[in-house]
């Protein structure tokens, strides 16, 4: 079982990454895979995303850990941008294989939900009238509690 | 020596920096009397964690950093 | 929003489908996919999906509006496999596009739960002694269940 | 002119084809009549589902099949 976990301050190409990872796991029943994007459907003019190098990548790797033995996965990708992005560009990609379909999505949806209100992240926005720093959702708390049931 | 106070996200805006050095040994005491007074009320609220050395503290008002040890002030996170 | 449904019998690379799909949707907020493979994992040489061409593809065309319109989506793939199969090969795909993670993600596995338990797809498997008619399992009428709460 | 009955998955094994044409028009006793006794045995079950062009047909006793129609024989699907 390989877990890959990347911090990254570069753009990173989403389809490049997928297809190497696909063919690292032949006889998968199943692989899941979300990318998150900087939206570009209102006046964000570009997003900052800070971390912490001494708690984001090790939280990052534990997340990933913690995945890969809850939904019994064959191999697990985890990518995040930090830094400043624009419109359009990827800030996360997650992605799982496990011999069933359940697992893999399950896994994709568990690491996107504690990547964004368990991780060690802080993210503004810049916008017609300067940066603007994000205050966490109730949804995001609401989204997490699903796993804790 | 010194201990290194790192502020995350916007406790970084208030403090008007992302990183300084304080003279140490630091306990919570210290660190509030080392901090500007707006990141000094934010870092008493619950909502704002603490870690050393990467480690989080439990208990903030038990800290206690030794010379050349790292300080980070968490606010809430809100990320991917 | 645009809605592309596939029925073929031939294999496909996901991955040549994935990109121009998500060039498709410029600023999109997630693209969740999922790509279902034939396993390799037990003696199963080979995996035949047999369809029924006046119900079959009218019946995905349906499942895709249906889950575009139920998760708000920007864009939905949906690709199938029928005819004989080997181990390895993909057959079946779905992506989607949406504003926010959790749309994107809910569609795919909603798409994956109903092309499962509720298309008009029969499938069997050779194995040494031949081919075996496999039988819809309870797991996918349960997984079925849980989007009519 | 005649009726085509489509027969999927393991019904096709039962019946010997997966295609077959049968004189129409056809009602429900006029298809169990023209089924071989397994597959009509089959039919009968609440698990096979009968369309009539394409359309499930809700009350298979009900079933009306002109001349030139098609009737297709669905048993439980396993797909994915």
């Amino acid at each position: 079982m390989a877990i890959h976990v990347h911090l990254v301050d570069q753009p990173f190409n989403p389809g490049a990454l997928l297809g190497p990872f696909t063919n690292a796991h032949p006889g998968y029943g199943g692989l899941a895979s979300f990318i998150g994007a900087v939206r570009g459907d209102d006046d964000v003019r570009a997003l900052e995303l800070l971390h912490y190098e001494k708690m984001t990548r090790p939280g990052m790797e534990a997340l990933a850990e913690e995945a890969a033995h809850r939904f019994e996965l064959l191999g697990l990708l985890v990518m995040h941008r930090h830094g400043v992005m624009e419109p359009g560009e990827p800030i996360v990609m997650v992605a799982a294989c496990a011999q069933h379909r359940r697992g893999a999505i399950a896994a994709v949806d568990y690491c996107m939900d504690h990547l964004k209100s368990d991780s060690w992240f802080w993210k503004r926005e810049l916008r017609a009238d300067g940066w603007h720093w994000i205050e966490p959702r109730d949804q995001d708390h609401s989204d997490l509690a699903r796993w804790s049931k | 020596m010194a201990v290194k106070l790192v502020f995350l996200g916007k406790l970084a805006d208030l403090a008007g920096g992302p990183e300084r050095d304080v003279a140490g040994p630091l306990d919570w005491d210290g660190l509030l009397a080392a901090l500007p007074p707006q990141v000094a009320a934010q870092v008493q609220g619950q909502k704002v964690k603490l870690a050393l050395d990467g480690a989080l503290v439990a208990d903030k008002a038990a800290l206690a950093a030794p010379d050349g040890s790292e300080i980070a002030l968490l606010p809430p996170v809100s990320g991917g």
